[in-house]
């Protein structure tokens, strides 16, 4: 069964035990983003301190198990770089989910987010992934920080 | 129709029409595939339906034999192709009882139908019944598909009409106790499920059709869910329009049906141009044709209506009454198996009295998506999501719903099937 | 590609790409049958194409083996359906060299992709350049299929806007002599045929385009008698918008195609409402999705998008070049021999330049009606009519033509076939 | 070949020497019917006068073979009989038209109308023939007198 592929440890404890969730305050950037097809939704909000680091990263939302754990592990994954490493581990992460399965994880990169390379192999599970990173990108951008990563 | 030994445990109605389940599951290719090294459980007939090897012989044969455009030659081969698709209307109206095949328009889908109901409301229509504009009123309901909601708030967008709405009871009913406030003199059209495509419910008509007479609106049914399920009789419903879909109906894609009465659809303007609509046209401006033609602009989806055609007779060799009880069995057996998961909420009613087999469900803190990759991951294809009906998500106050719905070649082994699998998802997210 | 030898009495182009006409014929099951006991003569593409073998298998396979719903579901089958669906609108943007896939938009046929336009333009409109009134002009051509014609007409009717037409010469070229007046600042969009159906013209696009910038207009190319016919590259042609229709080329009824630039289509209003068209619904009010999602509301035409990808291949793999050059052979062929038989005139240009494979004429006195009826006594299968181009026929001064359309699989001898019926035809009627 | 079981001798004799052709006043009411699919036109007009006889009936148009025979029959069958008699013509041809070749025709009553029992087998021509019978019904309808038969 593929089915553990999808559905990692990692991936159901980020679920079960999300890290950071809820929105708060100060926050530069604010986005809120919904999935069509399932109507799952997310808000992330963005804070940049003067530095240009991202000094908190909240968000809520509803969701599967994907979309949730996947906003749990941004949270820990860039809470605290600054803009640019925050854009390379984006960009990471999106090619991972784009490549179907065929890219090889940079660990270091993505820390937990490497959990998420079987999910690359369900098309209709990718979207569920990505949700809370493309709000992110938004509402970083809302923040003034540019995080650019090919769109999925 | 053969008569098959009624299952143990069922109540013994022995005087309700029945057939074959294994004899008709063989009619189709598709249940013969695997799902992740099961055998696959389609539990998505409400989403589309499966094809009988009876539809996909006579669509290859028409491509093979007699494949031409419509109405537009003189020749053998164009002939054969119009007989066909003209055929195939008169299937179609006999099927719902239509006084005449001149109210059965072919569109693309049950979107479409409904779309073009909606584009004859304007501030312009020469027809008084189709003048619309601020402090007239559409009625629909909160159970309604995306495809009977959307068309209806782009109306009103476009002419300050105002849209209202029918309330669903927490069992999933229709909230009918405000209908005369609801329905009044404001009233152009009330549109709404025969059948909801998520709650199951079977919604009642004929206090709503006689309201509407009172105060002179008009009123369309989305048939999608329950022409494919239910014996449906235009003339015993006494409405004005009904939209229904090919593919659900064990008909292909690319076919959507339109009924309407004729003075009304000769009332009605054009709404797509182009060819095969017209009856003159010059550069100073055209003329068009009456119905059905006038509303079938361009080459109609012709191999579709013919696969249409021999869909509808292949139901109707089964026979509505019996796939609407086997459904009903189903339905009584599947509520009894799934209300004992624990944790498992129904939304619409729990009870097989007026509703088809279509069971949206929560199960405990686990969010559908989750629930239908689990139960893909044993074979069984549940449809996991808003069902293109989020006003009914927001009624229950959920942001997605599960939902296993039936057919003609479902069977209880697959009720099964669908429980065992709700206990491994209750496994991994337990 | 294979090489054929040339026919003796045909240039001999050696550097032009050719296919072996047989092989391909036998591809066509249709090809096959008779007709009225004579082999079937099929000249009557520009109507609707015959289909390979090779499109109809994997139609068919489709339905028997990944036959779900698109783009709402996690299940394995509605994810095989969804890349069907969605590999096949790649296949088309490949095909026209469109610079993104989004912007891919299928309709039901050609008639429905003009009129998403048409409905896009209104006094509402967000965008300036899809708002009209009174004062507005639409250009359009004496030459187009009704399909072109009555949308614009009915949209003028609406607005208020004006429609102004290229004319005809007598050679059945495009009159541009009045360009500058014709196109000017109040025109909002331009929309013609890039090939006609009757006079079989290949239209000019660089001196139109270039005088639709200076003005701010859009241009629209009806392409439904272009794609299935010769090489067409969006980018090249430089316009907005083109439409074409699936059973024309190789493909099925019940699918159509719009391209359009993706920064125009993402400032068009929703068309159709339903299901999948949707961001997000609620009772007070809807977003809608991105391009081309918005304007594929309701469930789209599966197996007949997975058909048309199919038919794209097909196409592909024989090569557009190679198929555009046999008609013009086959043109070259049709024109002298047509041009030699006794009271024939040819509607059109008489020359196999800037034309393609289809060829309207008039015979003497006999009415098309009985010139059609004759030759299909001996299967020769030719349109007449007014062939949904009522204002060709008034410019040429005739209520109906006879119009044999060529393809592929078409060879040299059903041309003589024609010849030879139409000797028939001047027997009964002389 | 069925095919000169359409064009009867009969047939391409009216079609090339149409009888009483050409619109003549006076006239009590006139319609103008068209075949949308192949663009035949034919006008029609009926004079009756005060026996309730159909004095004349004169005719125009542009069509096949089909359907300007078709106008020459109608016009030799009906001119001068009483309006009820002319409705018992039309029935009939009616009849003969929709019965797909299955229907026996009336000699005495359809004249030259019966060579046209071989159209009724191509559906695409029967819409030519019953061209000039639907107009004829109008304008007689317009002249003051019914001419009532089940519409093809
Ligand atoms: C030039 C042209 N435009 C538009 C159409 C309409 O195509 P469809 O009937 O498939 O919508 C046709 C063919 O009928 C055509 O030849
Ligand atoms: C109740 C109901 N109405 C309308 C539709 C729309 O049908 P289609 O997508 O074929 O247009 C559906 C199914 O999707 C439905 O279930």
């Amino acid at each position: 069964m593929r089915l553990d592929q999808l559905y990692q440890e990692i991936i159901l404890d980020h679920y079960k035990h999300p890290h950071g969730r809820g929105l708060r305050d100060p926050f530069g950037g604010e986005a809120h983003h919904v999935n069509p097809t399932c109507g799952d939704e997310v808000t992330m909000r963005v804070a940049v301190d003067s530095a240009g680091v991202l000094s908190d990263i909240s968000y809520d939302g509803q969701g599967c198990s994907i979309s949730q754990a996947s906003a749990s592990v941004l949270h820990e994954l860039l809470r605290g770089r600054r803009a640019d490493e925050a854009a390379r581990v984006h960009e990471a992460f999106a090619e991972l989910m784009g490549g179907r399965g065929a890219v090889e994880p940079d660990e270091d990169l993505l820390g937990d987010g490497v959990a998420f390379a079987g999910v690359a192999k369900y098309p209709a599970r990718v979207k569920c992934a990505l949700l809370p990173w493309m709000a992110f990108k938004d509402a970083a951008a809302r923040a003034g920080v540019a995080v650019t990563s090919p769109a999925a | 129709m053969s008569t098959a030994a009624i299952p143990q445990g069922m109540p013994q109605y022995e005087d309700k029409p029945r057939f074959d389940v294994e004899k008709v599951r063989a009619d189709f290719p598709m249940l013969d595939r695997e799902v992740n090294g099961h055998r696959m459980v389609y539990l998505d007939s409400g989403n589309t339906s499966q094809k009988p090897r009876q539809v996909l012989e006579v669509m290859q044969a028409h491509l093979e034999r007699h494949n031409g455009n419509v109405s537009r030659s003189v020749h053998t081969v164009g002939t054969e192709a119009t007989e066909a698709y003209e055929g195939a209307r008169a299937k179609v109206a006999r099927f719902i009882n239509a006084p005449s095949v001149d109210e059965v328009v072919f569109s693309k889908n049950a979107t479409e139908s409904i779309n073009l109901v909606a584009y004859s409301f304007s501030d312009r229509a020469d027809d008084p019944r189709f003048r619309i504009g601020p402090g007239d009123e559409i009625v629909i309901s909160e159970m309604e598909h995306h495809s009977n909601i959307v068309p209806w708030q782009l109306l009103c967008e476009r002419t300050g009409a105002k849209l209202r709405w029918f309330s669903i009871t927490d069992q999933g009913r229709l909230g009918l106790d405000k209908l005369e406030d609801l329905i009044n003199e404001r009233t152009k059209i009330v549109s709404y499920a025969l059948v909801s495509n998520t709650l199951g419910t079977i919604n009642p008509t004929s206090a709503i059709t006689t309201r509407a007479k009172q105060v002179g609106a008009l009123v369309m049914l989305d048939a999608s869910q329950a022409v494919p399920h239910i014996p449906v009789d235009v003339q015993d419903l006494n409405v004005d329009f009904i939209a229904f879909t090919g593919h659900k109906m064990c008909g292909p894609t690319g076919v959507g049906v339109l009924w309407g009465r004729y003075e009304l659809l000769n009332a009605m303007p054009p709404f797509l141009g182009g060819g095969s609509m017209i009856e003159t046209v010059s550069m100073s401006g055209s003329t068009f044709a009456a119905p059905p033609a006038r509303f079938e602009a361009g080459t109609p989806p012709i191999v579709e209506v013919v696969g249409l055609g021999a869909a509808v007779d292949y139901l109707s060799g089964i026979g509505m009454e019996a796939i609407a009880w086997h459904e009903k069995e189903l339905t009584t057996y599947a509520l009894d198996a799934l209300l004992a998961v624990p944790g498992l909420r129904i939304f619409g009613p729990e009870t097989p009295v007026g509703r088809g087999g279509t069971l949206s469900f929560a199960l405990d803190g686990v969010h559908p998506h989750d629930v239908g990759q689990v139960l893909d991951s044993v074979g069984v294809e549940v449809r996991v999501g808003h069902h293109c009906a989020r006003p009914v998500c927001a009624r229950f106050g959920v942001p997605a719903m599960t939902r296993a719905s039936f057919y003609l070649y479902t069977t209880t082994e697959e009720v099964d099937a669908l429980v065992r699998g709700l206990d491994q998802v209750r496994k991994i997210f337990g």
